[in-house]
Protein backbone atom coordinates (compact mmCIF):
# COMPACT_ATOMS: atom_id res chain seq x y z
CA UNK A 1 0.00 0.00 0.00
CA UNK A 2 1.27 3.66 -0.32
CA UNK A 3 -0.10 6.51 2.11
CA UNK A 4 -1.46 10.01 0.01
CA UNK A 5 -1.91 12.56 2.09
CA UNK A 6 -2.52 16.61 1.30
CA UNK A 7 -1.63 19.45 3.34
CA UNK A 8 -3.00 23.04 3.46
CA UNK A 9 -4.97 24.64 0.88
CA UNK A 10 -4.25 21.56 -1.42
CA UNK A 11 -6.54 19.74 0.91
CA UNK A 12 -9.11 22.13 0.69
CA UNK A 13 -9.18 22.25 -3.01
CA UNK A 14 -9.39 18.63 -3.72
CA UNK A 15 -11.26 17.86 -0.44
CA UNK A 16 -9.40 14.73 1.25
CA UNK A 17 -6.11 14.68 3.35
CA UNK A 18 -5.43 11.35 3.20
CA UNK A 19 -6.19 8.25 1.32
CA UNK A 20 -4.54 4.85 0.54
CA UNK A 21 -3.62 3.29 -2.42
CA UNK A 22 -2.41 0.26 -4.09
CA UNK A 23 1.10 0.29 -5.12
CA UNK A 24 1.65 -0.34 -8.71
CA UNK A 25 5.67 -0.92 -10.15
CA UNK A 26 7.07 1.88 -11.67
CA UNK A 27 4.91 4.74 -10.39
CA UNK A 28 6.99 7.51 -9.53
CA UNK A 29 5.45 10.33 -7.29
CA UNK A 30 4.40 12.50 -9.96
CA UNK A 31 1.83 9.88 -11.56
CA UNK A 32 -0.02 9.69 -8.27
CA UNK A 33 -0.06 13.15 -8.41
CA UNK A 34 -1.83 12.93 -12.08
CA UNK A 35 -3.77 9.69 -11.17
CA UNK A 36 -5.72 11.38 -8.30
CA UNK A 37 -6.33 14.64 -9.21
CA UNK A 38 -6.80 14.80 -13.09
CA UNK A 39 -4.21 17.06 -13.71
CA UNK A 40 -1.53 16.21 -16.60
CA UNK A 41 1.33 17.93 -14.67
CA UNK A 42 2.31 18.88 -11.11
CA UNK A 43 1.66 22.77 -10.64
CA UNK A 44 5.12 24.96 -9.99
CA UNK A 45 3.75 25.91 -6.45
CA UNK A 46 2.94 22.42 -4.95
CA UNK A 47 5.89 20.73 -3.38
CA UNK A 48 6.48 16.96 -3.01
CA UNK A 49 7.86 14.61 0.15
CA UNK A 50 8.48 10.73 0.15
CA UNK A 51 8.64 9.55 3.77
CA UNK A 52 8.53 13.12 4.57
CA UNK A 53 11.95 14.33 2.54
CA UNK A 54 11.71 16.38 -0.11
CA UNK A 55 11.57 14.98 -3.52
CA UNK A 56 11.97 15.67 -6.98
CA UNK A 57 8.08 14.59 -8.71
CA UNK A 58 10.39 11.99 -11.02
CA UNK A 59 10.80 9.97 -7.39
CA UNK A 60 10.25 6.27 -7.64
CA UNK A 61 7.48 4.96 -5.35
CA UNK A 62 7.75 2.02 -3.31
CA UNK A 63 5.79 0.02 -0.99
CA UNK A 64 5.25 0.78 2.14
CA UNK A 65 5.48 4.94 1.20
CA UNK A 66 3.92 7.75 2.24
CA UNK A 67 3.67 10.39 -0.65
CA UNK A 68 2.99 14.03 0.35
CA UNK A 69 2.22 17.05 -1.10
CA UNK A 70 1.44 20.61 -0.08
CA UNK A 71 1.82 24.28 -1.44
CA UNK A 72 5.29 26.12 -0.48
CA UNK A 73 5.91 26.27 3.76
CA UNK A 74 4.77 29.74 5.41
CA UNK A 75 6.79 28.92 8.00
CA UNK A 76 8.22 31.36 11.21
CA UNK A 77 6.14 34.61 11.87
CA UNK A 78 5.15 37.24 9.65
CA UNK A 79 8.22 39.04 10.21
CA UNK A 80 10.48 39.88 6.65
CA UNK B 1 18.89 20.08 21.22
CA UNK B 2 14.81 20.13 21.28
CA UNK B 3 12.78 20.89 19.04
CA UNK B 4 8.69 21.20 20.26
CA UNK B 5 5.40 21.79 18.20
CA UNK B 6 3.07 23.31 20.03
CA UNK B 7 -0.55 23.55 19.61
CA UNK B 8 -0.99 26.27 23.01
CA UNK B 9 0.13 29.04 23.60
CA UNK B 10 3.59 29.29 25.01
CA UNK B 11 5.36 32.29 27.02
CA UNK B 12 8.98 32.17 24.83
CA UNK B 13 10.85 34.04 27.70
CA UNK B 14 10.14 31.91 30.13
CA UNK B 15 10.73 28.86 28.05
CA UNK B 16 14.27 30.04 27.59
CA UNK B 17 14.86 30.75 31.47
CA UNK B 18 13.68 27.34 32.63
CA UNK B 19 15.54 25.07 29.38
CA UNK B 20 19.00 27.38 30.53
CA UNK B 21 18.48 26.11 34.05
CA UNK B 22 17.37 22.64 33.05
CA UNK B 23 20.64 22.61 30.53
CA UNK B 24 23.45 24.04 32.31
CA UNK B 25 22.01 25.01 35.76
CA UNK B 26 24.06 28.19 37.64
CA UNK B 27 27.16 26.99 35.80
CA UNK B 28 29.21 29.55 33.40
CA UNK B 29 30.03 27.34 30.63
CA UNK B 30 28.04 29.07 27.85
CA UNK B 31 28.74 33.22 27.19
CA UNK B 32 26.30 33.72 24.21
CA UNK B 33 22.95 33.40 23.86
CA UNK B 34 21.09 34.53 21.05
CA UNK B 35 17.01 34.77 20.98
CA UNK B 36 14.82 34.87 18.32
CA UNK B 37 11.26 35.12 18.81
CA UNK B 38 8.65 35.82 15.71
CA UNK B 39 5.07 37.01 17.09
CA UNK B 40 1.87 37.09 15.33
CA UNK B 41 1.43 40.47 14.11
CA UNK B 42 -2.16 41.95 13.56
CA UNK B 43 -1.59 43.52 10.13
CA UNK B 44 -0.28 41.85 6.97
CA UNK B 45 -0.06 43.33 3.51
CA UNK B 46 -2.04 46.02 4.56
CA UNK B 47 -5.17 44.23 6.02
CA UNK B 48 -5.76 43.78 9.84
CA UNK B 49 -5.72 40.32 10.64
CA UNK B 50 -8.09 38.66 13.53
CA UNK B 51 -5.79 35.68 14.07
CA UNK B 52 -4.14 32.91 12.05
CA UNK B 53 -4.71 28.90 11.79
CA UNK B 54 -1.13 26.94 11.43
CA UNK B 55 -0.89 24.02 9.95
CA UNK B 56 2.06 21.39 10.00
CA UNK B 57 2.63 18.04 8.83
CA UNK B 58 3.29 15.68 11.81
CA UNK B 59 6.23 13.83 11.67
CA UNK B 60 7.99 15.85 9.22
CA UNK B 61 7.89 19.13 10.53
CA UNK B 62 9.85 17.66 13.93
CA UNK B 63 11.96 15.72 11.79
CA UNK B 64 13.14 18.91 9.59
CA UNK B 65 13.50 21.04 12.48
CA UNK B 66 15.78 18.36 14.43
CA UNK B 67 17.98 18.85 11.05
CA UNK B 68 18.05 22.27 10.85
CA UNK B 69 19.38 22.17 14.24
CA UNK B 70 21.82 19.71 13.77
CA UNK B 71 23.41 20.72 10.25
CA UNK B 72 24.14 24.50 12.31
CA UNK B 73 25.55 22.23 15.19
CA UNK B 74 27.68 20.98 13.13
CA UNK B 75 28.83 24.58 11.35
CA UNK B 76 29.04 25.93 14.14
CA UNK B 77 30.43 25.47 18.08
CA UNK B 78 26.94 25.20 19.65
CA UNK B 79 26.39 23.98 23.29
CA UNK B 80 22.80 23.45 22.54
CA UNK B 81 19.20 24.70 20.88
CA UNK B 82 15.79 25.21 21.25
CA UNK B 83 13.06 25.62 19.07
CA UNK B 84 9.63 25.90 20.07
CA UNK B 85 6.79 26.27 17.25
CA UNK B 86 3.07 27.02 17.68
CA UNK B 87 0.49 25.88 15.41
CA UNK B 88 -3.39 25.50 15.58
CA UNK B 89 -5.38 28.53 16.34
CA UNK B 90 -2.89 31.93 16.62
CA UNK B 91 -4.04 35.11 18.35
CA UNK B 92 -2.14 38.54 17.62
CA UNK B 93 0.46 39.53 19.72
CA UNK B 94 0.90 35.50 21.05
CA UNK B 95 4.62 33.74 20.02
CA UNK B 96 4.33 32.06 16.72
CA UNK B 97 8.02 30.67 17.02
CA UNK B 98 11.14 31.24 19.60
CA UNK B 99 14.76 29.99 18.20
CA UNK B 100 17.31 30.23 20.98
CA UNK B 101 21.19 29.19 20.33
CA UNK B 102 23.52 29.06 23.01
CA UNK B 103 27.30 29.56 22.44
CA UNK B 104 30.39 30.50 24.50
CA UNK B 105 30.69 32.80 21.47
CA UNK B 106 28.97 35.71 20.67
CA UNK B 107 29.58 35.33 16.86
CA UNK B 108 28.31 31.59 16.53
CA UNK B 109 25.45 32.47 18.54
CA UNK B 110 24.02 35.07 16.15
CA UNK B 111 24.72 33.33 13.01
CA UNK B 112 23.61 29.88 14.20
CA UNK B 113 20.35 31.64 15.58
CA UNK B 114 19.83 33.35 12.37
CA UNK B 115 20.44 30.44 10.16
CA UNK B 116 18.13 28.28 11.70
CA UNK B 117 15.04 30.81 11.54
CA UNK B 118 16.14 31.32 8.27
CA UNK B 119 16.49 27.66 7.34
CA UNK B 120 12.60 26.63 9.20
CA UNK B 121 11.29 29.43 7.49
CA UNK B 122 12.59 27.96 3.94
CA UNK B 123 12.46 24.22 4.88
CA UNK B 124 9.51 23.34 7.50
CA UNK B 125 6.41 22.15 6.24
CA UNK B 126 4.27 24.93 8.45
CA UNK B 127 1.21 26.68 6.62
CA UNK B 128 -0.48 29.69 7.53
CA UNK B 129 -4.23 30.58 6.81
CA UNK B 130 -5.33 34.42 7.99
CA UNK B 131 -8.56 35.25 9.40
CA UNK B 132 -9.51 38.49 7.79
CA UNK B 133 -12.92 40.55 8.71
CA UNK B 134 -13.56 39.85 5.00
CA UNK B 135 -13.00 35.92 5.47
CA UNK B 136 -10.22 33.05 5.55
CA UNK B 137 -6.85 33.41 2.96
CA UNK B 138 -3.80 31.08 2.78
CA UNK B 139 -0.39 32.76 3.09
CA UNK B 140 1.44 31.77 0.04
CA UNK B 141 5.29 31.52 0.54
CA UNK B 142 7.46 32.90 -2.06
CA UNK B 143 9.57 29.45 -2.28
CA UNK B 144 9.35 28.09 -6.08
CA UNK B 145 10.36 24.27 -6.52
CA UNK B 146 11.41 22.06 -4.37
CA UNK B 147 13.77 22.79 -1.28
CA UNK B 148 17.35 20.70 -1.30
CA UNK B 149 16.65 18.25 1.38
CA UNK B 150 19.24 18.26 4.15
CA UNK B 151 18.63 15.02 5.60
CA UNK C 1 14.36 52.66 23.95
CA UNK C 2 16.11 52.09 27.68
CA UNK C 3 19.38 51.78 29.00
CA UNK C 4 20.44 50.71 32.46
CA UNK C 5 23.43 50.08 33.72
CA UNK C 6 22.68 47.62 37.00
CA UNK C 7 25.27 47.28 40.68
CA UNK C 8 22.69 44.15 41.10
CA UNK C 9 22.09 40.79 39.55
CA UNK C 10 19.13 40.54 37.06
CA UNK C 11 16.97 38.19 35.36
CA UNK C 12 17.57 38.83 31.58
CA UNK C 13 14.37 37.00 30.12
CA UNK C 14 12.25 38.38 33.20
CA UNK C 15 13.30 41.91 32.00
CA UNK C 16 12.68 41.34 28.30
CA UNK C 17 8.83 39.71 29.09
CA UNK C 18 8.15 42.95 31.40
CA UNK C 19 9.39 45.34 29.21
CA UNK C 20 7.78 43.85 26.16
CA UNK C 21 4.72 43.80 28.22
CA UNK C 22 5.14 47.27 29.26
CA UNK C 23 5.93 48.75 26.09
CA UNK C 24 3.65 47.35 23.94
CA UNK C 25 0.74 45.24 25.86
CA UNK C 26 -0.72 42.38 23.80
CA UNK C 27 -0.62 44.29 20.59
CA UNK C 28 1.20 42.53 17.62
CA UNK C 29 2.39 45.35 16.60
CA UNK C 30 5.95 43.60 16.08
CA UNK C 31 6.55 41.06 14.97
CA UNK C 32 10.37 40.13 15.27
CA UNK C 33 12.48 40.10 18.25
CA UNK C 34 15.86 39.39 18.41
CA UNK C 35 18.04 39.11 21.96
CA UNK C 36 21.55 38.62 22.99
CA UNK C 37 22.70 38.04 26.57
CA UNK C 38 26.07 37.76 27.60
CA UNK C 39 26.81 35.41 30.44
CA UNK C 40 30.31 35.47 32.82
CA UNK C 41 32.09 32.39 31.42
CA UNK C 42 33.83 30.31 34.33
CA UNK C 43 36.72 30.07 32.01
CA UNK C 44 38.81 32.64 30.25
CA UNK C 45 41.77 32.02 28.31
CA UNK C 46 42.88 28.42 29.48
CA UNK C 47 42.30 29.88 33.36
CA UNK C 48 39.00 29.33 35.83
CA UNK C 49 38.01 31.94 36.80
CA UNK C 50 36.05 32.64 39.99
CA UNK C 51 34.59 36.02 39.59
CA UNK C 52 34.68 39.48 37.73
CA UNK C 53 34.83 43.06 38.43
CA UNK C 54 33.15 45.33 35.87
CA UNK C 55 34.12 48.96 36.57
CA UNK C 56 32.42 51.38 33.79
CA UNK C 57 32.14 56.08 33.60
CA UNK C 58 28.71 56.82 35.34
CA UNK C 59 27.47 58.73 33.10
CA UNK C 60 29.98 58.70 30.21
CA UNK C 61 28.21 54.52 29.40
CA UNK C 62 25.10 55.28 29.39
CA UNK C 63 25.34 58.07 27.25
CA UNK C 64 26.92 56.07 24.57
CA UNK C 65 24.84 53.17 25.41
CA UNK C 66 21.93 55.30 24.31
CA UNK C 67 23.63 56.73 21.38
CA UNK C 68 24.44 52.91 20.06
CA UNK C 69 20.95 52.55 20.38
CA UNK C 70 20.02 55.20 18.60
CA UNK C 71 21.73 55.39 15.78
CA UNK C 72 21.02 51.52 15.27
CA UNK C 73 17.33 52.81 15.30
CA UNK C 74 18.11 55.57 12.60
CA UNK C 75 19.76 52.54 10.66
CA UNK C 76 17.10 50.15 10.50
CA UNK C 77 13.15 50.33 11.20
CA UNK C 78 13.36 49.56 14.90
CA UNK C 79 10.68 49.05 17.04
CA UNK C 80 12.12 49.40 20.61
CA UNK C 81 15.37 48.98 21.83
CA UNK C 82 16.72 47.28 25.56
CA UNK C 83 20.13 47.03 26.90
CA UNK C 84 21.11 46.47 30.10
CA UNK C 85 24.92 45.80 31.61
CA UNK C 86 26.00 44.84 34.65
CA UNK C 87 28.72 46.50 36.70
CA UNK C 88 30.36 45.42 39.90
CA UNK C 89 31.04 42.29 41.26
CA UNK C 90 29.72 39.14 39.12
CA UNK C 91 29.59 35.19 39.78
CA UNK C 92 30.23 33.00 36.69
CA UNK C 93 26.64 31.98 35.43
CA UNK C 94 25.14 35.40 35.89
CA UNK C 95 24.26 37.80 33.41
CA UNK C 96 26.75 40.50 31.73
CA UNK C 97 24.57 41.86 29.27
CA UNK C 98 21.62 41.94 27.69
CA UNK C 99 20.74 43.68 24.05
CA UNK C 100 16.93 43.51 23.08
CA UNK C 101 15.52 44.53 19.52
CA UNK C 102 11.97 45.07 18.40
CA UNK C 103 10.80 45.42 15.07
CA UNK C 104 8.33 44.35 12.32
CA UNK C 105 11.10 42.59 10.50
CA UNK C 106 13.00 40.17 11.20
CA UNK C 107 16.46 41.14 9.29
CA UNK C 108 16.17 44.43 10.87
CA UNK C 109 15.83 42.66 14.28
CA UNK C 110 18.79 40.31 13.68
CA UNK C 111 20.91 42.40 12.38
CA UNK C 112 20.55 45.89 15.25
CA UNK C 113 20.69 43.62 17.94
CA UNK C 114 23.95 41.99 16.41
CA UNK C 115 25.30 45.89 16.00
CA UNK C 116 24.26 47.09 19.15
CA UNK C 117 25.88 44.31 20.73
CA UNK C 118 29.75 45.06 18.42
CA UNK C 119 29.44 48.71 18.79
CA UNK C 120 28.49 48.19 22.71
CA UNK C 121 31.82 45.92 23.36
CA UNK C 122 34.14 48.50 21.38
CA UNK C 123 32.64 52.14 22.54
CA UNK C 124 31.04 51.74 25.94
CA UNK C 125 33.41 52.09 28.82
CA UNK C 126 33.45 49.42 30.82
CA UNK C 127 36.59 47.59 32.01
CA UNK C 128 37.01 43.77 33.67
CA UNK C 129 39.21 42.74 36.06
CA UNK C 130 38.76 39.07 36.74
CA UNK C 131 39.61 36.93 40.00
CA UNK C 132 41.47 34.13 39.35
CA UNK C 133 42.64 31.50 42.32
CA UNK C 134 46.10 33.15 41.73
CA UNK C 135 44.85 36.72 42.27
CA UNK C 136 43.53 39.24 40.07
CA UNK C 137 44.11 40.57 36.54
CA UNK C 138 42.57 43.49 34.23
CA UNK C 139 41.21 42.16 30.83
CA UNK C 140 42.96 43.48 28.05
CA UNK C 141 40.61 44.94 25.39
CA UNK C 142 41.76 44.79 21.22
CA UNK C 143 41.12 48.41 20.70
CA UNK C 144 44.18 50.20 19.66
CA UNK C 145 43.64 54.29 19.45
CA UNK C 146 40.31 55.98 19.96
CA UNK C 147 37.28 54.65 18.68
CA UNK C 148 35.37 57.45 16.75
CA UNK C 149 32.86 59.24 18.49
CA UNK C 150 29.29 58.65 17.62
CA UNK C 151 27.78 61.82 19.19
CA UNK D 1 38.94 74.51 36.95
CA UNK D 2 39.20 71.19 35.03
CA UNK D 3 38.29 67.48 36.77
CA UNK D 4 40.92 64.62 35.78
CA UNK D 5 39.38 61.34 35.93
CA UNK D 6 41.20 57.74 35.86
CA UNK D 7 39.46 54.53 35.22
CA UNK D 8 40.35 50.96 36.19
CA UNK D 9 44.08 50.27 35.49
CA UNK D 10 45.34 53.68 35.16
CA UNK D 11 43.64 54.30 38.00
CA UNK D 12 45.14 51.70 40.34
CA UNK D 13 48.61 52.31 38.84
CA UNK D 14 48.70 55.95 38.95
CA UNK D 15 46.86 55.39 42.65
CA UNK D 16 44.13 58.61 42.38
CA UNK D 17 40.93 58.47 40.46
CA UNK D 18 40.12 62.22 40.00
CA UNK D 19 41.66 65.47 40.73
CA UNK D 20 40.91 69.43 40.23
CA UNK D 21 43.47 71.58 38.58
CA UNK D 22 43.30 75.05 37.19
CA UNK D 23 42.50 75.48 33.91
CA UNK D 24 45.84 77.42 31.82
CA UNK D 25 45.29 78.35 28.18
CA UNK D 26 46.31 76.55 25.20
CA UNK D 27 46.07 73.18 27.54
CA UNK D 28 45.47 70.03 25.75
CA UNK D 29 44.33 66.80 26.56
CA UNK D 30 47.51 65.57 26.00
CA UNK D 31 49.44 67.95 28.32
CA UNK D 32 47.18 67.18 31.07
CA UNK D 33 48.18 63.43 30.94
CA UNK D 34 52.25 64.47 30.49
CA UNK D 35 51.51 67.11 33.46
CA UNK D 36 50.03 64.32 36.22
CA UNK D 37 51.62 61.59 35.40
CA UNK D 38 55.41 62.62 34.59
CA UNK D 39 55.29 60.19 31.03
CA UNK D 40 56.66 62.05 27.88
CA UNK D 41 54.00 60.90 26.34
CA UNK D 42 50.28 59.22 25.49
CA UNK D 43 51.02 55.57 25.76
CA UNK D 44 49.24 53.53 22.49
CA UNK D 45 46.88 51.93 24.95
CA UNK D 46 45.62 54.65 26.69
CA UNK D 47 42.28 56.54 25.06
CA UNK D 48 41.32 59.84 26.61
CA UNK D 49 37.50 61.24 26.33
CA UNK D 50 36.88 65.63 26.71
CA UNK D 51 33.66 65.92 28.48
CA UNK D 52 32.51 61.94 27.98
CA UNK D 53 33.29 61.99 24.36
CA UNK D 54 36.03 60.17 23.20
CA UNK D 55 38.46 62.30 21.54
CA UNK D 56 42.17 62.56 20.13
CA UNK D 57 45.28 63.57 22.68
CA UNK D 58 45.55 66.83 20.90
CA UNK D 59 42.05 68.07 21.59
CA UNK D 60 42.56 71.60 23.46
CA UNK D 61 40.96 71.71 26.82
CA UNK D 62 38.15 74.42 28.53
CA UNK D 63 37.57 75.64 31.56
CA UNK D 64 35.32 73.36 33.18
CA UNK D 65 36.17 70.45 30.93
CA UNK D 66 36.01 66.95 32.36
CA UNK D 67 38.81 65.23 30.62
CA UNK D 68 39.34 60.92 31.46
CA UNK D 69 41.91 58.74 30.88
CA UNK D 70 41.23 55.27 30.67
CA UNK D 71 42.66 51.98 29.14
CA UNK D 72 40.75 50.03 26.18
CA UNK D 73 37.15 48.99 26.71
CA UNK D 74 35.91 45.58 27.86
CA UNK D 75 32.37 45.56 27.77
CA UNK D 76 29.80 42.64 26.68
CA UNK D 77 30.87 39.26 27.94
CA UNK D 78 34.21 37.42 27.50
CA UNK D 79 32.12 35.11 24.58
CA UNK D 80 34.22 36.73 21.35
Amino acid sequence: MITLKLFASLAETHGWRERERTWVAGTRVIDLWCAETGQSGLPARVLCARNMDYCPPETPVFPGDEIAFFPPVTGGSHAR
Amino acid sequence: MPVSVRAAPFEPYAEVASHQHAVFGASGQFGATAVFVGTMRDFNEGDSVQGMTLEHYPGMTERHLETICATASGQWPLLETLVIHRVGDISPGEAIVLVVVWSAHRQAAFEACREIMEALKSQAPFWKKERLATGTRWVTGNTAGYPASKS
